[in-house]
C-alpha cells in the first residue's frame, strides 16, 4: 500500500500546487474577454468575405456583441443564423428581404461587338486596364470570369456563352461579385423582383445599336406601357423598381431588343428547396 | 564628367537607320479627329461648335487649368462634329472634335508678343516621358522649386524610334531658341544635352550651334536610359526616389525632351507631331504628321498594310500602347507608330516563373520583378508594396528578357491600379 | 565546452527534433503560412520548451527519482507543461498584451505539441545533466523554430511564384516539403 | 439517440478522419508507420486512451472549473497513457520497444486532447465513447493505410508477410522519415481528389 | 474570481491528480512482476543467448539478486545474476554492467566462469552509438571477442589506457565505454564473489 | 457580329527570344563533354545509363503531366535535361530499374507535385539522388566502378579518402588524372573529367545562362575550408586541390548549385548561397558518413534560398539623402 500512498500524495501535491499557481495567477492577472464573441464567431459562416464591411468574421462578431452591428449584418448568413445570434444575445433582428446577384449584361460573343482581340492576363480587371477592355461597349461584361473567382460561395460559374451565371440558391447576396467586377455587372436584386432590364449601358441608343444587339437603347417603351409606373429610364437605361413591378409582362412584349425580361428567382428557390 | 552608371536595362542591337532619314511631311488628310485630352493635364473644354470654321492653329479645346496644354486645330476647315464620348487609345471616353479639311491650310494669327513661358499653355506644348505631361506644369514646378539645371533630352526612348535624334539635327536652331527662352524664365545656370553617342551628325550640329553654353553628354544607347529619372541619374549621378514623392525638380534639375524645346523655340501652337514609323523589319520613315490624322492614313503614306491579327502600336515596341483600329488619330502622345505582323505578336505565357533571375538582372530600378509580379498575380498587394512596386517604371525589360514570357508589366500595372483603388476607398 | 557546442549543433541540426525525430509536426504544417506566425510560434516554443525541459528535469531528479515513482513521469510532466503553458498565457495576457496578441494564440497549441513533452522526456532518457538539459532543450527548440522559419520561407516563395495543384495545396504540399527538408538532412548522417 | 451514436462513430472514418482531415496527430502517424504491425499497436493504444479519456472527461465535465480544465483533462489522458504504457510493457514488450517514446507521447497527440476539448466536454458519456471509438479507429485506419503503403513498397511485406515478388528490391526511401512525409502528403492529395469527386456527384 | 472558485479549482485538480496517481500506482503494483520478467526476457535474453553456450537450465528463472552497493541517496543498488547450469553445476554466471559511450549509456552483459575465474564472453545489451561508427561495438564481432577467455585479473582497459583491448578506430569513446563496463563488472564480481556462495 | 481585326495587349510587345527550351538546350550541350569523357572511361555503359535516364525522364514527365492535367510540354526539353543531369550523378554500373525509379522520384517530387517547372523548392535531381542513395547504397553513389581497362576495380577518390585517409592519395590519384579524367579515376558519370565540366560550365557562363558568382563562390568556400584543415594537418586532411578536383565539386558548382529554380537570384544572395554550399560540402566530407558532400550541400542549402533572396539589391533611389540632396 505504501507505493500507492506515495504516488497519491506526491502527484496530488503537484496537482494542488499547479492548481494554486494557476488559480492565483488567474486571480491576479485577470483580463476580461467577452466569451460571447467566440460564440457568435462560431455561428457566422467563417468565409471572411468582408461583405459586411468588417475585417473578417471575428471582427464582425465583436461588433455584433458590442452592439455596433446588427445581428443580421452578415450578408452571407441566412436569416436562421441571424436569428440564432440574436436570440443568443437577446436582441432582435429586422427582417430584410434576401437579395441575390443577377448579371446585368446579355451581350455575349454572338450579340455584342469587340474592338480588338485581347491577349494577356485572364482577369476582367486587368483587361479593363488595357485600352479599356476589348468589348466595344464600355459598360458590358468582359467575360473573363473575375466575379466567379471573387465569389466566396461558389455561386457563380461561366456559362457556355462566355457570360457568368448565378446559382441563386448558393448566392448569399454578399455583393463581393459586384465589388470585384470592374464594370459592376452583377447587381443585387431582391429575390421577389419580377422583371429587370439586363443591360448596364448608359450609352445613347444609337451607339448601343451599332455595337450590341441585346442592349438597352433607352427608347422608353417599357416606361410607357408599364401600368404600375415601375420603370424609370436612367441615362438611356431602363431600371425596374421591384417595389412597384407586378410582373405583368407588358414591357417584355414591347421591348425592341427584348432585354427587359421576366425574373423568377423565388420560384426557382422554392423548387430547389422542395 | 559626373555621370552615373546604369545597371540593368537592355542593350538593343537594332540598327539606328532612322537617324539618317529626314522628316517628311504627309499630304494633308481630308478629315481629322482631334481628341480633347492628349496628356495627363485633364480634359480640355471644347471651344468650337458643329459647323464652326476653324483655321490651322486656332484654339479648339481649352486647357482646364493654368498649367495644362490647350489643343488647336491642325487643319483649316469645318467642324463636322463635336463628339461627346470618343474612345481614345487608352479606352477613355473623352470629347473630340472632327474637322473636315478645306484644303487651304490657312494659319490662324495668334496674338503676337506673348512671352514664351506664359504662352506654353496656350501653345499646347507637352513633354513626353513615361507619360505625356503639359510642359507648363513641368516648368511651373521647376520655377517653384528653383531649378538651376536644364537637361535637354535628345535620346530616343525606344528602339527603332529616332525622332528625337533627328530633331536635334534638323531643328537645332529652334531648340537653341527654346533653351534661351527657358533660361530667361528660370534661373538656369547649367544646361546639359543628352544625346545618343551614335548620332554623330546631330552632335556635331549641336556642338557647332551651342558652343560651350551647353554641355553635351553623348551616351551609348541602352534602353530605357531616356526616362527622366535615368537621364537625371546619368547626368548628375543622383537617383531620385520618386516613389517616395521626391521629384527631379527637388535636386534642382529639369529634364525636357527636344520636341518640347523645339515647340517652345518655335513659339507657335502645336499642330503636328514628329514621329517615326517602323515595323518588325526595322525603321521606315520619320514623319511630320498633323495631329488628328488617322493612323491608317499615315500607314498608307508609308505603304504599310497592317496584317489582321497583328498589332498597331502608338509608340515604340517596348512601351507603346496597342491601338484597336486604324481610325485612331495621331495625338501628342505619339512618338511613333510601330506595326507588328501576326507572327511577331508575343503571346503571354501560361507557364510559371522558373526563378532564373534574368529579370532581376535586367531591371534598371533594381527590383525583383518576378516576385512583384508573382505577388500581384496572387492578389498579395501588401507584399508587392514591400517589394517596392511603385518604384517600377514599367519599362518592360523584365518581361522582354523572361524565358517563360510572363506578362510581368501587366501584372504590375494591374496591382498598382488595385492598390490605388484601395487607397482611394480608404 | 566543446561537448556543449557539439550538443547544440546536434540538437539543432543533426538530430533535428522535427525532421529527424519527428516531433512537433503539427505546427510546422499549421502555422507556417506566414512568417509572422512562424516567428511567433517559434518564439513561444523556445520559451516554453526551455522552461518545461528544466522544470521537468528538476522534478524528475528531486521528486520522482527520490521516491521511486518514475513510472508517473508522463502524468507529472504533462501536468507541469499544461500548467506552465497556461500560467505563461495568463501572465502574458496581463503583463505584455502586445506580445500576447502576437504569440498568445499559439500558446494553447503548445500544450499538445509533441516537441515540448518529447524534449522533456528525452532529457531524462538520455541522462542529461542540468546544464545539458538546459542546452538541449533550448537548442532543440531553436532547431524547431528554424524549421518553422525555413518552411515559412519556402511556402512564401511557393505562394508568390508557384502553382501547386489545388488538391495538394496547404497541408499536403507542406508535408511533402518537410519530407524534402528531412531528406536533405540525410547529408548530416553520421555526424553525431 | 442511437442514430447519433452511430453517426458520431462513423464520422471518424472519412468525414473527420483525424490526421488526414485536420492535420492533427501528424507526428505519430509519421513515426510509427514503417510497419503495419506497429501502426496497429499504436492505433489500438490510442483507441484505448481516447475512449477512456472521453468517457471520464464526459463524466466529470460539469464539475471542472474552466481555468483548470486543460490541466484536469490532460491528467486524465496521461493516466490512460501510463496504463497503456504499463500494460504494454507487461504483456507486449517487443511492441513497447518498437514504439518507444511514442507511447508516452500519446499524451500530447493533438487528437486526444482535441476530442476532449471539442467533444467530450460538451456531450454525454455514450456519445463521447462513440466519438472516441470512432476517432480512435479512424486514426488507426489512417496509420494502417500509411504503413501499408510504406511497408509494401518499402520492404515488400505486409504485416511481415512477403507480398511482393521475391526479387523486389524494396524502396528504402519510403521507410525513412522523408518517405513518411511524402506518403502522408500524397494520401492527403488523393483524399482531396476523392472528396472532390464525391462532392461533384452529390451536387 | 471569488475565493470559493479558487478553492474549488485547487480542490478539483488535487482530487483528480490524486485519483489518477492512485489508480496508476495500483496498476503498477499489479503489473510489476510481469514487467520485470518481460524486460529481462527481451533485453537480457538475446545477450545471454550470445554469451552463454553450455547449459541445460533456464538462466532467466535461475536468477538471483544481490545488493552490490549503495547509490548517492543511500538506497540499495541490486544486481541480477543469471546462473547457467549444466547437470546442476553452475557453469557460468552472467550479469550486466554499464559504461558510458558517445551517444549515451552502454550496457554490457558479462559471462564469467566462477570456477576458473575466467571471463567467458561479453555482449552489448543497450547502446545508442552512431550507426556505422560507434555501433561497431555490436556489429563488429571482433571487438567484443577481445574480452573472451581472459582471466578476471586481466586489465580490461583500452590499450591507450594501458590495458589489453584494441579500440575500434574512429570510435574510441564507444570502445572505452564497453571496456569500462567490463572492468567495472569484473571488479563488482570480485567484490561480491563471496556473497554468491559459489 | 463584326470580327475585331487587331490584337491589343499590354507592353512590351517584343521579346528577347529567350525560352526554357533554349536554356535547356544549352545545359544539354554543356554536359556533352562530360559525357564524352565518361564514355572514354566506362565505354558503352555510359551511353546505356544516359539513354535510359533521358528516355525514362521524358516518359515520366509526360505521364505526370497527364496525371496532373497539365499541357504536355516535354518539348521544352526540361525532362531531357534533367534526365541527363541525373545520369551525371549515377555510376555507370547502375541497374536500369534504379534509373527508372530515380527519374520518377525526380519528376514527381522535384517537379510535378509543386506545380511543374519552376515551382520546386528543391532540385529534383538531388531529391532523386539522395532517395536512391538511402535506398540502394550499394548501387548508387560512391561505389567502385570497373573501368574499360577491366584491370582493377578502384574506389572513387573521396571514398578512398574516407576509408583509408589522406596518406597515399597523391600516389593513387595524380592530380593531372583527376583533372583530365582517366581510367585510374572512377566515380559517377559526371565526375570523371573536370576539364570537361569546366568547359561546359564556362560555356554556360559566357552564354549568360548561369551567373559566374555561384560557381566561384562555391569553389572559394570549399577550397577555403579545405585549406584551413590542410594547413592544420596535411597528413590527415587532403589538399584543397584534391578536394576541388575530386568527386562532384565542379559538377555541383557549375551545374547543380546554379540550377535557376532552387538558387537565389540576387547577386549577394548567390554569393552567400554559394559560399555556404562550399563550406557545407566540406563539413559533410569531413564529418559525416558520406564520402561526397557536394550534392547534399546544394540540396540542403537550397532550403535557405528564400532567405538569401531577401538580400536584394538596394532599389533605385534608396541611397538618396532626403535632407542634403533635396537642397543642393
Ligand atoms: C559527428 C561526430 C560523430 C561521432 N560519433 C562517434 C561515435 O559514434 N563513437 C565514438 O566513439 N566517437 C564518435 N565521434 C568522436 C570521434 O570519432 C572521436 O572523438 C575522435 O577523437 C576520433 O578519435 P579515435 O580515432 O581515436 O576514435 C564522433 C565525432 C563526430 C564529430
Ligand atoms: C568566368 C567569369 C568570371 C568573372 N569573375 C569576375 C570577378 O571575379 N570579379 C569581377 O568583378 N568580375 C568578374 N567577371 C566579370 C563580370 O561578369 C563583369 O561584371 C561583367 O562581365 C561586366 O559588367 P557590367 O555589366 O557591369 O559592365 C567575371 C566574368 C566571367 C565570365
Ligand atoms: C564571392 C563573391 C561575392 C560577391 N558578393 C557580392 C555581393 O555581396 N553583392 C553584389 O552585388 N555582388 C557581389 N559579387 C559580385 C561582384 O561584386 C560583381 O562584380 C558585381 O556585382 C558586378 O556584377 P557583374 O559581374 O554581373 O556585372 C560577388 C562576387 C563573388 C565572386
Ligand atoms: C546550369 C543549369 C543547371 C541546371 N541544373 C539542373 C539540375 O541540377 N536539375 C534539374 O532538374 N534541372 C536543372 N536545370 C534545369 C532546370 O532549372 C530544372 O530542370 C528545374 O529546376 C526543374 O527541375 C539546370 C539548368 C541550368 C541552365
Ligand atoms: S460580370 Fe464583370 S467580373 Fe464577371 S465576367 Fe463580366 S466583366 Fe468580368
Ligand atoms: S454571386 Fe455575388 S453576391 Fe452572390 S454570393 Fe457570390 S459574390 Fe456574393
Ligand atoms: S518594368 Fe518595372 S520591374 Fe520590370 S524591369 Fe522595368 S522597372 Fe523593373
Ligand atoms: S526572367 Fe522570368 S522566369 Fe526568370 S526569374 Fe524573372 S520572371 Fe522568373
Ligand atoms: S502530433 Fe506532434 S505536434 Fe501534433
Amino acid at each position: 500500500m505504501e507505493p500507492v500512498l506515495t504516488a497519491i500524495l506526491t502527484v496530488g501535491a503537484i496537482g494542488m500546487l499547479a492548481g494554486l499557481i494557476l488559480g492565483v495567477t488567474a486571480k491576479i492577472f485577470y483580463v476580461h474577454v467577452d466569451p460571447r464573441i467566440g460564440h457568435v464567431a462560431d455561428i457566422l459562416p467563417g468565409a471572411n468575405c468582408g461583405g459586411c464591411g468588417y475585417a473578417g468574421c471575428t471582427d464582425l462578431a465583436a461588433a455584433i456583441v458590442q452592439g455596433n452591428a446588427p445581428a443580421n449584418a452578415c450578408k452571407a448568413a441566412s436569416d436562421e443564423l441571424a436569428q440564432k445570434i440574436a436570440s443568443m444575445l437577446g436582441i432582435s433582428v429586422d427582417q430584410q428581404e434576401r437579395q441575390v446577384a443577377q448579371i446585368f449584361c446579355h451581350g455575349d460573343a454572338a450579340h455584342a461587338q469587340r474592338k480588338f482581340v485581347y491577349l494577356g492576363i485572364q482577369d476582367c480587371r486587368a483587361a479593363q486596364l488595357v485600352s479599356g477592355g476589348d468589348k466595344a461597349c464600355t459598360y458590358g461584361c468582359l467575360g473573363l470570369g473575375t466575379c466567379v473567382q471573387g465569389c466566396f460561395f461558389g455561386a457563380l460559374h461561366m456559362g457556355p456563352n462566355g457570360l457568368p451565371v448565378v446559382d441563386t440558391e448558393l448566392c448569399t447576396g454578399c455583393g463581393s461579385c459586384t465589388k470585384i467586377c470592374p464594370r459592376h455587372i452583377p447587381k443585387l436584386i431582391p429575390v421577389s423582383q419580377k422583371a429587370a432590364a439586363f443591360c448596364s449601358s448608359h450609352d445613347a441608343g444609337k451607339v448601343v445599336k451599332e455595337i450590341c444587339e441585346v442592349g438597352c437603347i433607352g427608347c422608353g417603351l417599357c416606361k410607357k406601357v408599364c401600368p404600375e409606373n415601375a420603370v424609370e429610364i436612367d441615362k438611356f437605361l431602363s431600371v425596374v423598381d421591384p417595389a412597384k413591378c407586378t410582373g405583368c409582362g407588358k414591357c417584355f412584349e414591347k421591348c425592341p431588343t427584348g432585354i427587359i425580361q421576366s425574373v423568377v428567382l423565388t420560384r426557382d428557390l422554392k423548387k430547389k428547396a422542395a | 564628367m559626373n555621370s552615373g552608371r546604369l545597371r540593368g536595362g537592355i542593350q538593343f542591337s537594332c540598327p539606328l537607320t532612322g537617324l539618317s532619314s529626314p522628316f517628311e511631311g504627309i499630304p494633308s488628310p481630308p478629315k481629322v479627329i482631334v481628341p480633347l485630352q492628349q496628356d495627363q493635364g485633364g480634359v480640355c473644354t471644347p471651344r468650337v461648335k458643329k459647323h464652326d470654321v476653324v483655321l490651322v492653329g486656332q484654339l479648339i479645346g481649352e486647357s482646364p487649368n493654368q498649367n495644362g496644354a490647350s489643343i488647336h486645330a491642325p487643319l483649316s476647315g469645318k467642324v463636322t462634329e463635336v463628339i461627346k464620348a470618343f474612345q481614345d487609345i487608352h479606352g477613355r471616353a473623352i470629347p473630340a472634335v472632327a474637322i473636315e479639311s478645306d484644303g487651304q491650310s490657312q494659319r490662324f494669327e495668334a496674338q503676337a508678343g506673348a512671352e514664351p513661358f506664359a504662352a506654353l499653355q496656350g501653345a499646347g506644348v507637352v513633354d513626353f516621358d513615361r507619360m505625356t505631361v503639359p510642359l507648363a506644369a513641368k516648368l511651373e514646378e521647376a520655377r517653384a522649386r528653383k531649378v538651376n539645371t536644364l537637361i535637354v533630352n535628345a535620346l530616343d526612348i525606344e528602339p527603332l524610334l529616332s525622332s528625337r535624334g533627328r530633331l536635334l539635327l534638323e531643328e537645332v536652331q529652334a531648340i537653341a531658341a527654346g533653351i534661351d527662352a527657358v533660361r530667361k524664365t528660370l534661373d538656369v545656370n547649367r544646361v546639359l544635352l543628352a544625346a545618343d553617342a551614335d548620332a554623330n551628325e546631330a552632335i556635331a550640329a549641336a556642338t557647332k550651334t551651342f558652343g560651350g553654353s551647353v554641355q553635351i553628354l553623348p551616351l551609348r544607347n541602352k534602353y530605357p536610359q531616356a526616362v527622366d529619372y535615368l537621364i537625371a541619374k546619368r547626368a548628375l549621378n543622383v537617383e531620385v526616389p520618386f516613389a517616395h514623392g521626391v521629384r527631379i525638380a527637388d535636386i534642382g534639375a529639369l529634364v525636357v525632351g527636344v520636341e518640347a524645346m523645339t515647340a517652345v523655340g518655335r513659339n507657335q501652337p502645336v499642330v503636328e507631331r514628329f514621329i517615326s514609323v517602323a515595323n518588325g523589319k526595322g525603321h521606315i520613315k520619320n514623319l511630320r504628321v498633323p495631329i488628328g490624322t488617322p493612323i491608317g492614313t499615315v500607314l498608307e503614306h508609308c505603304r504599310i498594310t497592317p496584317e489582321p491579327g497583328g498589332k498597331i502600336l502608338a509608340g515604340g515596341p517596348m512601351t507603346g500602347p496597342a491601338v484597336a483600329g486604324l481610325d485612331q488619330p495621331v495625338t501628342k502622345e505619339f512618338l511613333g507608330i510601330y506595326v507588328q505582323g501576326r507572327r511577331e505578336v508575343v503571346k503571354p505565357a501560361e507557364a510559371v516563373c522558373i526563378k532564373c533571375g534574368l529579370c532581376v538582372e535586367a531591371c534598371p530600378m533594381r527590383l525583383m520583378p518576378f516576385l512583384i509580379s508573382g505577388f500581384a498575380e496572387k492578389g498579395m498587394l501588401a507584399e508587392t508594396q514591400n517589394y517596392d512596386i511603385f518604384t517600377c517604371i514599367e519599362c518592360g525589360c523584365c518581361a522582354y528578357i523572361c524565358p517563360v514570357r510572363i506578362p510581368m508589366v501587366q501584372f504590375i500595372t494591374f496591382a498598382k491600379k488595385q492598390i490605388m483603388d484601395q487607397r482611394k476607398d480608404a | 565546452m566543446q561537448d556543449y557546442l557539439l550538443m547544440i549543433v546536434a540538437a539543432m541540426f543533426i538530430n533535428n527534433i522535427v525532421l529527424i525525430r519527428f516531433m512537433g509536426n503539427c505546427p510546422v504544417v499549421g502555422v507556417t503560412s506566414s512568417y509572422e506566425s512562424a516567428v511567433g510560434m517559434g518564439a513561444a516554443v523556445i520559451f516554453v520548451a526551455t522552461m518545461a525541459g528544466t522544470t521537468c528535469w528538476i522534478i524528475q531528479k528531486t521528486i520522482l527519482e527520490v521516491l521511486g515513482i518514475e513510472y508517473l513521469q508522463t502524468l507529472v510532466f504533462i501536468l507541469v507543461i499544461a500548467a506552465l503553458v497556461q500560467f505563461v498565457e495568463i501572465l502574458m495576457q496581463k503583463v505584455a498584451p502586445p506580445l500576447y496578441r502576437a504569440l498568445g494564440i499559439f500558446l494553447p497549441l503548445i500544450t499538445t505539441n509533441c516537441m515540448v513533452f518529447g524534449v522533456s522526456v528525452l532529457n531524462i532518457k538520455e541522462e542529461h545533466s542540468f546544464m545539458q538539459t538546459l542546452i538541449f532543450s533550448l537548442a532543440s527548440a531553436v532547431g524547431f523554430a528554424l524549421v518553422l522559419l525555413f518552411m515559412a520561407g519556402l511556402r512564401e516563395r511557393m505562394d508568390a511564384t508557384g502553382r501547386v495543384p489545388s488538391l495538394l495545396r496547404g497541408v499536403p504540399i507542406t508535408l511533402i516539403t518537410a519530407g524534402m527538408m528531412g531528406l536533405s538532412f540525410a547529408g548530416l548522417l553520421g555526424m553525431a | 439517440m442511437a442514430a447519433r451514436i452511430v453517426n458520431e462513430f462513423t464520422k471518424g472514418f472519412w468525414k473527420e478522419i483525424a490526421p488526414l482531415r485536420f492535420a492533427l496527430g501528424i507526428c505519430p502517424s509519421l513515426a510509427v508507420s514503417t510497419k503495419v504491425e506497429s501502426a496497429l499497436g499504436m492505433g489500438f493504444a490510442v483507441v484505448f486512451v481516447l475512449c477512456m479519456s472521453n468517457v471520464l472527461i464526459s463524466a466529470v465535465r460539469n464539475l471542472v472549473p474552466d481555468k483548470v480544465r486543460i490541466a484536469v483533462f490532460i491528467s486524465i489522458i496521461a493516466t490512460g497513457v501510463v496504463i497503456v504504457e504499463l500494460v504494454m510493457q507487461a504483456y507486449f514488450y517487443p511492441l513497447f520497444l518498437v514504439l518507444g517514446i511514442w507511447i508516452p507521447l500519446i499524451v500530447v497527440n493533438c487528437i486526444v486532447l482535441g476530442r476532449a476539448e471539442a467533444f467530450a466536454r460538451k456531450n454525454t458519456i455514450p456519445l463521447s465513447l462513440s466519438d472516441g471509438m470512432g476517432m480512435g479507429l479512424g486514426f488507426t485506419l489512417s496509420l494502417v493505410v500509411i504503413s501499408s503503403i510504406r511497408e509494401i513498397l518499402g520492404s515488400g511485406t505486409w504485416l511481415g508477410m512477403l507480398v511482393m515478388p521475391e526479387a523486389y528490391p524494396g524502396f528504402g526511401f519510403l521507410l525513412r522519415p522523408p518517405g513518411a512525409f511524402v506518403i502522408f502528403g500524397l494520401i492527403l492529395g488523393i483524399m482531396n481528389v476523392i472528396s472532390a469527386r464525391i462532392e461533384k456527384k452529390t451536387a | 474570481m471569488s475565493l470559493r472558485e479558487l478553492i474549488q479549482m485547487v480542490l478539483v485538480l488535487t482530487i483528480v491528480t490524486s485519483v489518477c496517481a492512485g489508480g496508476l500506482a495500483a496498476v503498477k503494483l499489479v503489473t510489476k512482476e510481469q514487467i520485470d520478467y518481460q524486460q529481462i526476457k527481451f533485453i537480457k535474453e538475446p545477450a545471454l543467448k550470445k554469451i552463454l553456450t553450455d547449459y541445460d537450465n533456464d538462466p532467466i528463472s535461475d536468477r538471483l539478486q544481490i545488493v552490490t552497493g549503495k547509490d548517492a541517496r543511500g538506497r540499495d543498488v541490486k544486481t541480477t545474476f543469471f546462473l547457467a547450469k549444466k547437470g546442476g553445476d553452475v557453469t557460468s554466471l552472467a550479469f550486466e554492467a554499464g559504461g558510458s559511450g558517445y551517444g549515451g549509456p552502454i550496457g554490457v552483459m558479462i559471462a564469467i566462469d566462477p570456477k576458473g575465474g575466467i571471463v567467458q564472453a561479453v555482449a552489448v545489451t543497450t547502446q545508442s552509438e552512431t550507426p556505422g561508427l560507434g555501433s561497431k561495438i555490436v556489429d563488429d564481432p571482433d571487438f567484443p571477442s577481445q574480452f573472451s577467455k581472459k582471466p578476471v585479473s586481466a586489465n580490461f582497459n583500452l590499450a591507450a589506457a594501458g590495458g589489453e583491448i584494441q579500440a575500434i578506430s574512429g570510435a574510441t569513446v564507444s570502445s572505452s565505454g564497453v571496456s569500462t563496463a567490463v572492468s567495472r563488472g569484473v571488479e563488482l564480481y570480485q567484490n561480491v564473489k563471496s556473497q554468491l556462495g559459489l | 457580329m463584326k470580327q475585331p481585326e487587331f490584337v491589343v495587349s499590354a507592353w512590351p510587345h517584343i521579346h528577347s527570344g529567350n525560352s526554357v527550351r533554349n536554356m535547356m538546350l544549352h545545359l544539354i550541350i554543356a554536359l556533352l563533354p562530360a559525357v564524352a569523357a565518361a564514355f572514354f572511361v566506362f565505354g558503352v555503359d555510359t551511353l546505356r545509363v544516359v539513354t535510359i535516364a533521358i528516355i525514362s525522364a521524358v516518359f515520366w514527365d509526360a505521364v505526370l503531366q497527364k496525371i496532373f492535367k497539365r499541357s504536355l510540354s516535354i518539348g521544352d526539353l526540361n525532362a531531357a535535361a534533367s534526365g541527363l543531369m541525373f545520369a551525371m550523378l549515377m555510376p555507370a554500373t547502375v541497374p536500369w530499374w534504379v534509373l527508372v525509379v530515380g527519374t520518377l522520384v525526380m519528376l514527381l517530387l522535384g517537379k510535378h507535385v509543386y506545380g511543374g517547372l519552376g515551382c520546386n523548392p528543391f532540385n529534383g535531381v538531388l531529391i532523386a539522388y539522395v532517395a536512391l542513395l538511402l535506398s540502394y547504397p550499394g548501387l548508387v553513389g560512391d561505389t567502385p566502378v570497373p573501368t574499360s581497362d577491366m584491370m582493377m576495380t578502384q574506389n572513387p577518390p573521396l571514398m578512398e579518402l574516407k576509408e583509408k585517409g589522406a596518406e597515399f592519395l597523391d600516389e593513387t590519384f595524380p592530380l593531372q588524372d583527376l583533372f583530365l579524367g582517366s581510367t585510374l579515376i572512377t566515380g559517377t558519370i559526371g565526375e570523371i573529367s573536370k576539364l570537361a565540366l569546366l568547359v561546359g560550365g564556362l560555356f554556360l557562363i559566357l552564354r549568360r545562362k548561369i551567373s559566374w558568382i555561384i560557381p566561384t563562390g562555391f569553389l572559394i568556400g570549399l577550397a577555403g575550408v579545405a585549406t584551413i584543415f590542410w594547413l592544420i594537418d596535411p597528413e590527415t586532411y587532403a589538399s584543397p586541390l584534391f578536394h576541388l578536383l575530386a568527386g562532384g565539386s565542379l559538377l555541383a558548382a557549375f551545374f547543380l548549385a546554379t540550377d535557376w529554380t532552387t538558387s537565389p537570384v540576387t547577386k549577394t544572395g548567390m554569393a552567400l548561397f554559394a559560399l555556404v554550399c562550399g563550406v557545407m560540402t566540406m563539413a559533410i566530407r569531413l564529418w559525416s558518413q558520406w564520402p561526397e558532400g557536394a550534392y547534399f550541400a546544394v540540396f540542403m542549402v537550397s532550403m535557405l534560398t528564400p532567405f538569401f533572396d531577401k538580400l536584394r539589391p538596394k532599389i533605385f533611389g534608396s541611397k538618396f539623402n532626403h535632407q542634403r540632396q533635396a537642397q543642393s
